[in-house]
Parts: structure tokens; sequence; C-alpha cells
């Protein structure tokens, strides 16, 4: 486990919001928004690998599309640390960022397209950004393969003659091809068998030590996140519940949110009978969230002023581990200990 | 689904009065010289006319956006206008001839889907096997004709060698009874009326009258419909239910019928309403062999006379026809498919 | 692949040997069927050997006979094949471009340009197929251009929509985003994208409506608006057959060759056409892979 | 399998019921015409042949052909021809005076007076419908052409928008212009002629739609124009539909106007029994327009149609059908001639044109206006070989424009013949040999569907094409209104036209071909305007008005002459015409002047 790059900031997301509209009636009027990503901050240091986690639908993949701009953000400012300045990331910027930063999509099946060949795929952010010359963009295509444990005999093939592992392998190398420093992980093992989850994931880890790479690693598995991250962000209902060093979040929860979730991690040993927390009730509609603190009706500990309150995101023990929940200190969360998972 | 259905009409408006202005814009790379043969048809009767008088007096040499705001004005007072080749307004020529055309249609379209289907069943059945070749070539054959050709071949069997299926509406004694006063015309469709009338006699000529034609347009369509029930009939013989019931000892009768026929009817329940517009579009060609006086002939005829008022008015009356049925295949298709949601 | 599973249906295999055929009769056009000196400036024009009106039957100077206006209904049929390659093919081509430009582009764009658009697309598609063409031939004038035109305005608007929808799926999936992530342009994300995944449909509809044009020109030309009268066209050459279709009381089949080889001819080269459509649907349905 | 023989018994049984036994109808006579329904059925409106099928056994005129003969006409609602001889007619010729039969009844049972029959014409004057035939009686009433120009006459404009602008005074005065022309007098009827006007007559004779005779009284009935000198501008030049006689119709002929099917496109005709002759023998008669040759064939042949319309080119169709009687070679007076435009435009006229120059790929503007090249294109064409092979011998070859049967046409005039070598002759003197030298390209034009038409100009194509291989001639189709645009502005080098006659006179004939404001000059641009002023018109104003036939022949042969000489347009077909009926069609009459294909009164059906 890497200590954590206390060093700059690479990252830097403020008050990101991303609604959907919900339109209604003859004249498609907007009656409402589905508030997927609400007023989100956080940064990310350079070489770390934050990772976000929350139950399907919370907003974690929105977040991550909205920072890539593949999506349109609604509000917030998102900066970039590029060449020793800022630069704020936006739909005029974008274009000129996209070296620097890239993503890896969920599903290794739907991200490649089926009509070309490896090379091509990998090839063409190479191309767009100014690589004229085709031999050396199939010679870094090459390199770049190599890198992600694929030999150059695959350079010809097309993505339905390889394995899901492989193809998320592919993915990466395209990831990897402008070299960029951030890369958006966006669930990038949930899509395939547990047996190559864990090279995927390993493959992730000694490219980031190999290219000094920064990851915000989405998943909605805490124990995937557990790994890779030094940091953790839970995500509920399009915000961020709680933030921290991955050992004092997985061992000191503050949130009761990531509690349960915690509890959720199967025990490989057997004889540890973990109690479980089972969460009540689904997530409720983004669009239509509960008063107070979203989580409220599905809170074991919730109380009046749950209901009414929406609780802030604060640095609870003043060294980065934030949570939002107005009980934090009077609650003693159970969480597990960092070495108790594999 | 009532917003869906509301927000549909309300583009109704919209299509309508692009559908106008296209023939206003098409309008405008005509002579009023060129208009003038609405009213002078053909050079006998190009006598001692002055032809400048006819412009003046028609107002074709008004340019044409003064023309579209007038004709537009005229509308919203419920007037689409005077036909000259139709000699009558156009809401009337609309009116007497649109349902003779949707009792052709009406006809045609149940041997249409009937023969379709059941070639298509055929074709499934005996999916890559001559059987399949043969009614595939059949049915493509019948697509590959030009509709004249195959009307005029059946209109000279069935009438010329035979005698059975004359050309027209109906004869000329029944003719003579529906013009007069004692016989009243509540729809238009000679068949209905003929029987609201108590006139077997008349139903029996009206419906004589439109075999020849209905057989011209299903041969016509069948290689269409063959096709959709053919392909979805095999799709479905490959879902794991029929195999199921296969499986499960039932006949290849009571596999068909109960399981194949009816879910692969689903896609050609949703092409009839096209179909349906097809027909009531585009029977000219049947329409003008068989003498069958119907809205597509006198359309096309008022277009080859340049007679623009006619042709507005029934484009737009076309236009009106086409939103609302696919309106309401797109609802029948909700309706039929609990699948499909109307957005 | 594509190609083995064509020549092992036999339908399909009959359906590319006619095509072949008939390309092999438009190419070799001169040589069967030499200009005449009558009008040998312009060699689509069909001979006359005569002024008269009335049909005469096959001879030995005329294989096919004479039709209406006495027209060499040998030399009308293979100079026709010329003209339904080129009308199909034109027509097609143009119309599909169209389509698949203004289809792919709406639905890729979306929101409110998509909506605008098919707006525009429904306009289209509001119009009676024939009489909208009857009203452009008759303002445009006759000849095989005009028809053309006719036929383009008022065929793209299906490829439009069938493309749109293909698009619509395409759109949603990741690769998209992963090359728009990749800096790709939206205009190269289209083109390279978009639209190799979504025209196969298209070009297999373009294929059998490749026939049915040549059909209706030919009611075009029924309705008098079709190509200019002795152009060498199947469908005039079939509306000359109008009249004589019935032929004489003792005899119903008198004039059968005026109706019989320009009616062999387009329904050989629909049915051409259909058949391999019908096998290329039947081959890329992923629905009917048993 | 139960069901399939169910359902074909069922079938069969339909098949069964649905054969009717032929039924003949002794009483019904059914013709079936081509493409058109009437566009009206006003007489002082309608103008084309499918109107006068109707308006002429509805309505009665004052006159009639005896036996068909153009030489000879009888009373009909009048009693007596008038002549100078017989007293009626003064001997200048130009007032005329004709007596009106008593007791005839209207379909409507009201009876005939002179007043009805001044009625007819001053109403039809007054609405002067534009395109409508009324210029026949301004002609030899007041000398002018329109409505428009008597109140000019009257002292007001004639080029006013809405007659509403026109002084009610003025149009006071221009209606007294024309009341005076037509005099009431006891049963007679007077009218004056401004100047002599020999066919007046044959204008006034049955088959002219114009001059039916209807019934005032009736009309005013029908809130039409009640005789009110000061109200006639209400109803004049009204839109065709707008007019009362538009579909209804009240006249004295052998048969009422039942019902006007315009969505069916039948008028259904019923026997009047009043009719003062006595009543026809048919008791109905079913007029149907169909397009479709094909399907007209059929019904003929099935018998469910007594007589169709058959184009000449499908004659040979009908020849050999059983039962099918064909009359061919009925005489017309007409001519189909192939103009030339002395002017052309050359700017937007391009594919007619070319160049627009004398270089071979193109000709200048005033190409025809050489009548070498006239001369030439017109000894280039094989009248022979249209005349039996095209128009397969049904007609003759002009001796010039006016048609043979015609009085005072001169049956030894020298004409063209097909000669390749002295076209060629010809050729090598236009433009000073130019014309030979550089050759030429020019499109000649029909308007499509005409396949005959097409036909004439392939064989001028063909001849021209032989002389020199620099001659280009491109046969060009046009949709009909582009023809009638184009013809306005005199922009087609070469055209084909018929001219089928009003009125039997060679004056009919003169001056739409030969006289400067006649129909065709104002096709065939300024040259043939300006030549016609000064060697035409004049010579046409004096045939006009010469009441000595010696004296007519002498200039009308003139007339022809020059025509020829000067080649100012090529006839080359004088067409006959045919019927096509059952034979169980008994007593046909033809006359060349009715537009009715059949003349229904004398008609009976009899079963053999």
């Amino acid at each position: 486990m890497t200590i954590p790059n206390t060093g700059e900031i690479l990252l830097d997301v403020q008050g990101l919001r991303k609604y959907f509209p919900i339109t209604k009636g003859i004249f498609r009027r907007t009656v409402g928004h589905v508030k997927a990503v609400e007023n989100v901050s956080f940064q990310v240091r350079k070489g770390e690998t934050l990772g976000v986690v929350g139950e399907s639908g919370c907003g974690k993949t929105t977040m991550g599309l909205s920072i890539m701009h593949l999506i349109q953000p609604s509000q917030g400012t998102i900066r970039l640390h590029t060449d020793g300045g800022w630069t704020e990331v936006n739909a005029q910027s974008i274009r000129r960022l996209r070296d620097k930063m890239q993503i890896v999509f969920q599903d290794p099946f739907s991200s490649l397209d089926p009509r070309m060949r490896i090379r091509d795929i990998v090839a063409e952010p190479l191309q767009a950004h100014g690589m004229k010359n085709r031999r050396q963009r199939y010679e870094q295509v090459e390199k770049l393969l190599d890198a992600v444990g694929l030999g150059s005999h695959h350079m010809n093939r097309f993505p339905h003659e390889f394995s899901g592992g492989q193809r998320q392998r592919i993915g990466i190398a395209r990831a990897l091809s402008l070299n960029p420093s951030l890369v958006v992980c966006d669930e990038p093992v949930s899509a395939l068998d547990v047996s190559v989850q864990a090279q995927v994931l390993n493959l992730l880890h000694d490219l980031q030590e190999e290219f000094g790479l920064t990851y915000l690693f989405i998943a909605h598995d805490l124990s995937v996140v557990q790994h890779i991250s030094d940091r953790v962000a839970v995500m509920y209902l399009g915000r961020i519940v709680e933030m921290g060093e991955v050992d004092s979040l997985f061992s000191r929860p503050k949130h009761p949110y990531t509690e349960a979730l915690l509890s959720a991690i199967p025990d490989p040993d057997p004889d540890v009978v973990g109690e479980q927390i089972i969460l009540q009730g689904d997530v409720p509609s983004p669009a239509n969230p509960p008063p107070g603190c979203h989580f409220h009706p599905r809170c074991l500990y919730a109380q009046e002023r749950c209901r009414q309150e929406i609780p802030e995101l604060l640095d609870i023990d003043g060294q980065g581990h934030f949570a939002a929940c107005h009980y934090t200190q009077e609650l003693s969360l159970t969480g597990v200990s960092a070495g108790e998972t594999a | 689904m009532i917003t869906y259905i509301a927000r549909r009409l309300l583009f109704l408006p919209v299509v309508l009065i692009g559908v106008t202005l296209m023939i206003f814009v098409a309008m405008s790379f005509l002579s009023p010289y060129q208009l003038v043969s609405t009213y002078i048809k053909s050079p006998e009767e190009l006598k001692n006319q002055s032809l400048d008088d006819l412009v003046r007096k028609y107002g074709l040499d008004q340019p044409v956006h003064v023309r579209y705001v007038n004709w537009m004005r005229n509308l919203f007072r419920g007037d689409l206008g005077y036909s000259v080749s139709a000699n009558m307004p156009v809401a009337e020529a609309i009116a007497r001839r649109f349902p003779a055309t949707v009792e052709l249609a009406l006809f045609a379209i149940v041997p249409v889907i009937l023969g379709g289907i059941w070639l298509g069943t055929i074709s499934a059945k005996h999916y890559n096997r001559p059987l399949d070749h043969l009614s595939r070539t059949f049915a493509i054959v019948g697509w590959s004709l030009p509709d004249f050709v195959f009307g005029l071949i059946l209109l000279m069997v069935f009438y010329g060698v035979l005698g059975w299926f004359p050309p027209g509406r109906l004869s000329m004694w029944a003719d003579s009874i529906v013009l007069t006063g004692d016989f009243t015309r509540y729809t238009g469709l000679n068949t209905v009326d003929a029987l609201l009338n108590g006139r077997p006699d008349i139903f029996w000529d009206a419906v004589r009258h439109l075999i020849a034609p209905v057989m011209t347009l299903a041969y016509l369509w069948w290689a269409y419909l063959l096709r959709i029930t053919r392909s979805s009939m095999l799709e479905v013989m490959n879902k794991d239910y029929v195999r199921t019931a296969r499986a499960k000892g039932l006949t290849e009768q009571v596999v068909m019928g109960r399981h194949v026929r009816r879910n692969a009817l689903i896609p050609v329940a949703t092409v009839s309403g096209s179909m349906v517009l097809g027909l009531l579009g585009g029977v000219v060609i049947v329409e003008t062999v068989f003498d069958y006086k119907g809205l597509g002939l006198l359309t096309a005829t008022g277009a080859q006379q340049l007679d623009y008022t006619l042709v507005l008015g029934t484009t737009l009356f076309y236009g009106l026809l086409l939103v609302l049925i696919n309106l309401v295949v797109d609802v029948l298709y909700a309706v039929i498919d609990p699948r499909v949601r109307l957005e | 692949m594509v190609m083995k599973k064509l020549l092992r249906n036999p339908l399909s295999m009959i359906g590319l040997l006619l095509l072949l055929g008939f390309i092999l009769v438009a190419v070799f056009a001169p040589w069967i069927a030499p200009t005449s000196e009558m009008y040998a400036n312009d060699p689509y024009r069909v001979p006359r050997y005569g002024w008269g009106n009335n049909p005469e039957p096959p001879s030995s100077e005329h294989p096919m006979g004479l039709t209406q206006g006495k027209y060499d209904i040998f030399y009308g049929v293979v100079w026709g094949t010329r003209t339904a390659f080129l009308v199909g093919l034109i027509v097609t081509g143009l119309s599909c471009i169209i389509g698949i430009v203004i289809g792919s582009t709406s639905a890729y764009i979306g929101g409110k340009f998509d909506e605008v658009v098919m707006r525009f697309v429904d306009v289209f598609m509001s119009f009676p197929f024939l009489i909208a063409a009857i009203v452009i031939t008759t303002i445009l004038g006759r000849g095989l251009d005009k028809v053309i035109i006719a036929l383009v305005i008022f065929r793209w608007t299906g490829y439009a929509r069938l493309i749109r929808g293909n698009v619509l799926q395409v759109k949603q999936e990741e690769y998209i985003m992963a090359a728009q992530a990749g800096g790709v342009s939206h205009r190269k994300i289209l083109i390279r994208h978009v639209l190799p995944n979504t025209i196969f449909p298209v070009l297999i509809q373009a294929s059998m409506n490749m026939g049915s044009i040549v059909v209706t020109a030919s009611t075009l030309s029924f309705l008098g608006l079709g190509a200019p009268e002795g152009h060498a066209d199947w469908g005039q050459m079939i509306s000359f057959a109008r009249n004589w279709i019935l032929g004489t009381p003792d005899n119903p089949v008198a004039y059968w060759y005026t109706v019989v080889w320009p009616g062999l001819a387009i329904v050989l080269f629909v049915l051409s056409w259909n058949l391999i459509g019908d096998a290329f649907r039947d081959i890329m349905d992923p629905r009917i892979q048993g | 399998m139960k069901t399939k023989v169910f359902s074909l018994i069922v079938l069969l049984l339909t098949l069964s019921l649905s054969v009717s036994v032929f039924a003949f109808d002794p009483e019904t006579f059914v013709y079936v015409g081509g493409a058109g329904g009437p566009q009206t059925l006003d007489p002082a409106a309608a103008y084309d042949t499918a109107s006068g099928e109707v308006i002429h056994h509805v309505y009665d005129n004052l006159f009639e052909y005896v036996g068909g003969d153009l030489d000879k006409i009888g009373p009909m609602l009048a009693l007596e021809v008038p002549t100078v001889a017989n007293g009626l007619m003064s001997e200048d010729g130009r007032t005329i005076r004709v007596p009106i039969r008593q007791g005839v009844k209207f379909h409507d049972g009201s009876e005939l007076t002179a007043e009805d029959v001044k009625y007819s014409f001053v109403r039809g004057m007054l609405a002067d419908p534009a395109g409508g035939p009324m210029w026949m009686f301004f002609e030899p009433l007041l000398g002018v052409q329109t409505m428009r120009d008597v109140i000019a006459m009257a002292g007001g404009p004639s080029d006013f928008a809405e007659i509403d602008e026109v002084d009610p005074a003025i149009l006071r005065k221009a209606y007294d212009l024309i009341d005076a022309t037509i005099e009431v007098d006891g049963n007679d009827i007077v009218f004056h002629l401004v100047d002599p006007y020999p066919p007046f007559i044959n204008i006034l004779a049955k088959g002219g739609s114009w001059s039916s005779i209807i019934s005032k009284e009736w009309m005013a009935a029908q809130g039409d124009w009640d005789g009110n000198p000061d109200t006639w501008a209400k109803w004049y030049d009204l839109a065709l539909e707008e007019m009362t006689l538009y579909d209804k119709a009240n006249g004295t002929g052998p048969f009422r106007l039942d019902t006007w099917d315009k969505s069916g496109a039948q008028i259904l005709l019923s026997r009047f029994d009043e009719y003062w002759r006595g009543p026809a023998q048919l008791k109905s008669a079913v007029i149907k327009n169909i397009p479709e040759f094909s399907t007209r064939l059929l019904m003929l042949r099935a018998g469910d149609a007594d007589g169709i319309y058959v184009g000449q080119q499908e004659l040979p169709q009908v020849r050999s059908i059983p039962n099918v009687a064909v009359v061919e070679g009925l005489p017309q007076v007409t001519n189909t001639v192939l103009f030339f435009s002395f002017t052309i435009p050359i700017e937007g006229n391009e594919d007619l044109v070319g160049s627009g120059k004398l270089d071979g790929n193109g000709i200048p503007s005033d190409f025809f206006a050489d009548i070498n090249v006239r001369k030439g294109f017109s000894y280039a064409f094989d009248f022979e070989a249209y005349l039996n092979e095209v128009a397969l011998g049904a007609g003759e070859i002009p001796k010039g424009p006016f048609p043979q049967s015609l009085p005072y046409v001169n049956t030894d005039q020298e004409y063209f013949t097909h000669d390749l070598n002295k076209a060629a002759e010809y050729f090598k003197q236009a433009f000073d040999g130019e014309v030979w030298e550089k050759g030429f390209k020019v499109g000649i034009v029909y308007n499509t569907g005409n396949d005959a038409r097409k036909t004439a100009l392939e064989i001028l194509e063909y001849n021209i094409e032989r002389i020199n291989p620099k001659f280009q001639v491109e046969v060009i189709g046009l949709e009909w209104a582009t023809v009638l645009d184009r013809l306005r502005s005199a922009s087609l080098p070469v055209f084909v036209m018929g001219w089928l006659m009003d009125f039997p006179d060679t004056h009919n004939f003169a001056v739409p071909f030969m006289h400067s404001s006649g129909t065709f000059a104002g096709f065939c641009g300024q040259g043939l305007i300006d030549l016609a002023k000064e060697q035409f018109d004049e010579l046409i104003a004096a045939g006009i008005k010469a009441t000595d036939p010696a004296e007519r022949e002498k200039i009308y042969f003139e007339l022809q002459k020059q025509y020829v000489d000067l080649a100012v347009g090529m006839p080359f077909m004088e067409a006959t015409t045919h019927r096509v009926m059952r034979d169980w069609v008994e007593g046909f009459e033809y006359c060349p002047a009715y537009s009715a294909q059949y003349d229904l009164y004398y008609i009976s059906k009899v079963q053999k």
C-alpha cells in the first residue's frame, strides 16, 4: 500500500452539479430535475487514487462523465493542474485537455467499436491529437499493448475476438495512449469475472506506478476500492456523504451509510461472523429526494433533526476525514480493519 | 399517453403548413401562362383566346406569397377553393371522392393481410425449402409487375373475356338508382349504403366492381406482408417457448397456431397502418385502369392539369390523414405490445 | 462469408446470376444492339422502323418485334438495361446519401435540432408519393432527369428515418463516448464510428429499392411523365403496351410481345435485386439465426 | 381442409352471382368519351368539345345544316332562312330579319318568344367570359372582339381590373350599343350588322353552342340577369362556376339535363317529351368520360357502351371487333399546321435555339424569317408518309391554310411536295449560303401525349438530317402548360398545332393563320405580325365584307397563294374523323359542324 502522496493537487472540483430536467405535458415544460450530482466538491492529489463508491444510481458515473465533460455539468467548476498552472475544464478547454484526462469505461463490450481493429481503436486518440504518421502511431500502440499485457499480434484483430478482461486491457491501453495525468476509471472491473477483476486491478496499480497516474476510481463495491485507493469518497443520492483516507474510512467510518456498506463486505474468514446491516427500503428517487438528510429514511440512527436539516460535509477529525452526518460525533460506528478483507 | 397524443396533434399544423408551403414553393416555378393551362386544357381549345385576359381574370399573375396568404385566409374561413378540373369546390370533391377510395382500401386490406400472412406462414414453415422459395418468388413477381400491367390483364380476363367484373364503381342501372333521391347516401361507400338502403342487388353490384381492383392491389402488397410475417415468424420459432412447446410434444398445428402465429403477428399489425395509408394514397393507377372514381385519380388528373387549388386541398387532406393514422398506429402499437411505452 | 452464404442459397444464387446477366447486357449493349444509323448521335433513342402506330410481331430482323410506334423492342430492352441501372443507381445513391447525412446528423446532434429535422421529414412524408411525383414532373417537365429528381426528393426520407433510429441506438454505446474522450471530433466520430455501425441495414434497404424504382419509373411513364417518348426505358416500353394488352377479340394475346419482353425485363431485374436483398436480410438478421 | 372447401364454394357462389346476364337496353344510349368532361354547360362560355357534347342536345339554334351539309342551311327555331331573295336580308347584307317559330316549349314548360332569342345573344355578349366564344358576335355586330372593346367604344377604359371601376353611365352606354344591334319586332328578331358578314347565319346555326337559345324568364327566376340595362355588369366575366348556366340548363332541345354527376364524371340526359319536333326515340342517354382507352374499348366490346371515343391511332384496334361499326372518313373542317416563329427570343430559350447564332450549334433569332429556310423545311417534309402511315390515310394533304371542303379554296393551288433536292436548293440559298455551309441546330416542339404530332416532327427530323449532316433537328416534347407559356413569347421555333373551325367559312381560317392579330401570328413572333400587317390584313378585311361570292373567291385564292408562296407555315393534314359504335345503333347522322359525337335525336337502338 503506497503512502498517500500529500503533495500538490491535480484535480479540484467545486460545487459540481448535474441536473437532468424532467419534462411533462404537451409543451415539454420542465417540472423538476433529477439531481444526479448535487453540490459535490473534492480534490484529487497528484499520484493518488481517489475511490468513489455508492450504490447504482447514486450519481457516481454521472459525476465521472461530468468531470470528463462527456456530459455537460449543470454547475460547478472543475480545475486541472497542468504544466504548473490551473486550467478550468469547460466546453472550450476540454478538447485541449483530453490528453491530460482519460477515462476507462465500465462495459468492455460496448466501449470498443466492433467494426474497428484494435490497433485503430488504441491509435485513434493519438491520431486525433495530431500524430500524423501512421507508423509512429502503430509503434506507440504496440508499446501500449505491451504495457497492458497484450502482444503486438493482437493489433490486427477485432474486439469480438477478445475476452472481457482482454478488452478492458485494450480500453486501458486506449486511455493511456495520450499519456494522461488523470484517469477516471468508471467501474472498470464491475463487468468482469472475479478472477479477472484482480488481474485488471493489479494492472491498473502497476500502471499507476509506471506512468505516475492519478486515478479517480469509481466503483459500487467498497472491497474493490479498498485495495487500489488512497482515499475514498462515499456517495449517496448525488452527494458525497463521507470522504477520507482509506484506512481511516474503513476502520472508523463516520457515516451510517458507510457503515452499512462496510458491513456488506464479505469476510474471507468464515469464522468471523460480522454483523451485517441490512439497509431498509430502496434508494429513493433522485428526482424526489427525501427532505433533510437524504439517507434518513434508511438510517438506523435517524433523529428528528435528520428529517429536516441537510447535514454539511465537514472535516470531522481535522485530518481530512469528512462526513455529512448530524450525529457523527455522537455515534460510534463499526468499521473493518484494513487488512481484514482480501 | 394522452400527452403524447396531444403533443403529436400539436405538430399537425406545422406539418400541414409545411406541406402546403412546399406546393406553393413548387408553384413559384410556374409562370402565369403555364397556370392558364388549367383553363385551356389542350391546343384544340386554343381558339381566339386572349391568355392575358384569363391570367387577369383568375389572378394568376399575383405573386406566389400573395396567393398563399389569400389561400390561407380562405382556408380559415373553411373555403378550400374551387377546383377547375373537378368542376366543383375542392372540399366537395374530396368529400365525394374520398369514400370511394376508402371503400376500395377497406375491401383491399382484408385479402392483402390474409393472403400476405398465409404466404408468409408457408414461407416460414418451409424455411429455405422449395415451398418457401416458391411463395416468395410468387410474391416478388407481384411486387415487380407494374400495377397497370397486372390491372389491365385482370380487366381483360375478368371483364373482356369472362364478363364478370366490369370497370367503374357501379353498373349503369345501379348508378341511376343511387343518383336519384330514393337512395340515401349515408356514407358514400356504395356497399354500406346499399345495405343501409336495403338493396342487396346494389350491394352485389358494388362488390362486383371492387373485386378486380382489389385483386390487383392484393397481389401488389403480398410481397411486403410476406416478408414481415416470414421474418417475424422465424424469429418467434427460434424462441425458447416455442421450442418448449414442441418439446412438450404439441402438434405442429397447435404450436404454429397458438404460439408462433399469434406472437408473430404483432409486427404485422403495426405495418397495417402504413398499409392503409399506402392504399389510400397510392391507388392512382388502379383507379385509372378500372375507372374507379376515387380521390387518387382525381388528384392525379388535377396535378397533371396544374389545378393547384385541388392539389393543395388534397395534399392538405392527405397530410392530415397521414398524421392521424400514424398516431392511431402508434397508439395501437402501444396497446398491442405492452413493452412499448409512448414517451 | 456473406458471399458464401449468398452462393449457397439457391434463390440468391439465381438473383446473382440474373444481376450478372443484366450487368453484362448493360456493358455490352453497343455490341448486342448496335446503334442504328437513324439516331447515331443518341444511342438511347430507340430506332423506329416506320412511322405507323401498330406493333409488329417478332421477325428475323426484329427478334422481339416492334411495339407501338414501330419502336424496336429488342433495342429498347437492351439499352433499357442501362437506363434501369442508371436511374436505379442514381436515385438510390442520391437519396441514400441525402437520407444518411440528414438522418444521422439529426440523430447524432439530437435535441431541438433533431425535432425540427424530423418535422421536416414528416412534411415530406405527408405527400402521397405518386401525387407528389406527378406534381414535380408536371412542373419540371418530362424527362428522366426530372423523374430522378422527383424520386430522390421523396425517397430520402425513408433512409433518413431508418438511419436515425439506428444512430439513436448506437449513440448510446460507450465506444462513442470513448472516442469523444479521446478527443476525436464529432464529425469524425460520426463518420468513423456511428456510420459504419448503422449503415448496413440502410444499404440493404437501398438495394431492395433498386428494383422497385424501375417499377415506379414505369408507372410515371404510364401517367405520361416518365422518360421522353422513344427513350430506351423499360417503363416506357411497357407503357407503350397499355393499349395492346387487350389483344383482339378473337385473340387476346395478339400483341403479347409488346408487354412480355419489357415486362420480363422489369420483373427479372426487380426479382434479382429482391432475391439478393431478401437473402441478405436473412443473413444479416440476427433474429432468425437458428 | 373443410374450411377450404367451404370457402371455395362461397367463392364460386359469389362468382356465379356476379355474372349478370347482359341486358340490352334499347332506350338508353351510352357514350364514353376520353379525357376531360365539360368545362361548363353555359353556351356563352363553353368552347370545348366536351361541353358541346351536352349543349348540343339540350339547346336548339335558330338554324341548322340540312342533312349535315355545310352548304345547306335550314330553319330550326327560325321559320325561314333569311336571304336577299326572300327579303329577310337587306341588299347590303347588314340587316337580317329572322322570324321566330311559335309554340316551341322550353323544358320548364314556358314558351319560346322573340324576346328570349334576343336575350340569349345580348346576355352572352354582356357576360363575355374571358376565353369564351362571344367574339363571334362582337365581330359581325360591332366590329370589335370583346366586351372590353365595347366599353372602350362607349368611352370607358378597356384595361380595367374590375368592372366596378367603370362609370355606370358608360356601362349603360355600352349596353345601349349592344342592345341596338338586335331588335325584337313582334315575332321577328332583327340583327343589325356593322358590316356585311356572309357567315353570320353559319354562326347562328346548329353546332355552334354559343348561339343556343335560352329562356329569359327562367334565367331571371334563377337570379340571373333579368334584362335590366343597368345591372348587367354584375354578371360580367364571372368565373365559369359562378355562372347560372354552369351546371343547369333549360333549353328547347330534345333532351333535358338530368344530372351532371361530377364526381362520377358522367352526365345523364333524358328525353324531353314535348320537343317541338316530336320526342326522340331514346329515352335517356349517358355521357361518361373514361381517360383509359383500354377500359373504354372493353366497355364497347361488352356492349356496355354504345359508342366510345377512339383516337385516330387506335382505330385499327376497333376495326375487327364483331358487332361494332366503324364509320370512317367523315369530313371535318380542320387543318394541322407546322408553324415557324419568325422572331425567336434567344435568352432563356437555349434548349431550342442552341447558341442563338448561325454557327452550326444553334439558330439565330430571325432564322425562320428567311423564306428559303421555311421552304427548305416545307419541302423536306414527307406528306405522303404522314398521311398514309401515321394518319392511316384518314384525310387529305392540304393545298394551303384553308381546308378544301370550304368554299373559296383553290384546290388547284400548287403546293409543297416531299422533295429533298428542292429542299436542299432552298437551304443552299438561305442566309446567302451560310446555313448550308455552317449547318444549324434547332429544337422542334410538340406537346407531350400527342403521338401523331411527335411522329410528324420525327419525319421532318429524319428528312432534314438526311439533307445535310450539319443540320441537326431535335424533337422535344414539352408539357402542354410549358408549350402554352412559351407560345405566348413566340419562343418555339417550330411547333405543330391544329385549328378546328368555329363556323364553316374561309374567314375562320384566314384570321387565325394570317391576320396580324390572329391567334397564331402572336405565337409566330413580330416578324410574322409585320408581314401580315403589310400583306394580309387588308385582304382579309375585304374578304369578309365582300358579299359577292366571286369577289370573295378572288380574295381568298389570293390569300391562299400568298401563304403558300411565302411558306408562312406548313399545313400538312386535313384530317377526317370517324365514329365507333355498336352496330345496333341506327340513325347515325353526321355534320362536320357538330361538336357532339352523335346527334341523339335521330338515334335509336335495334337489337340484331
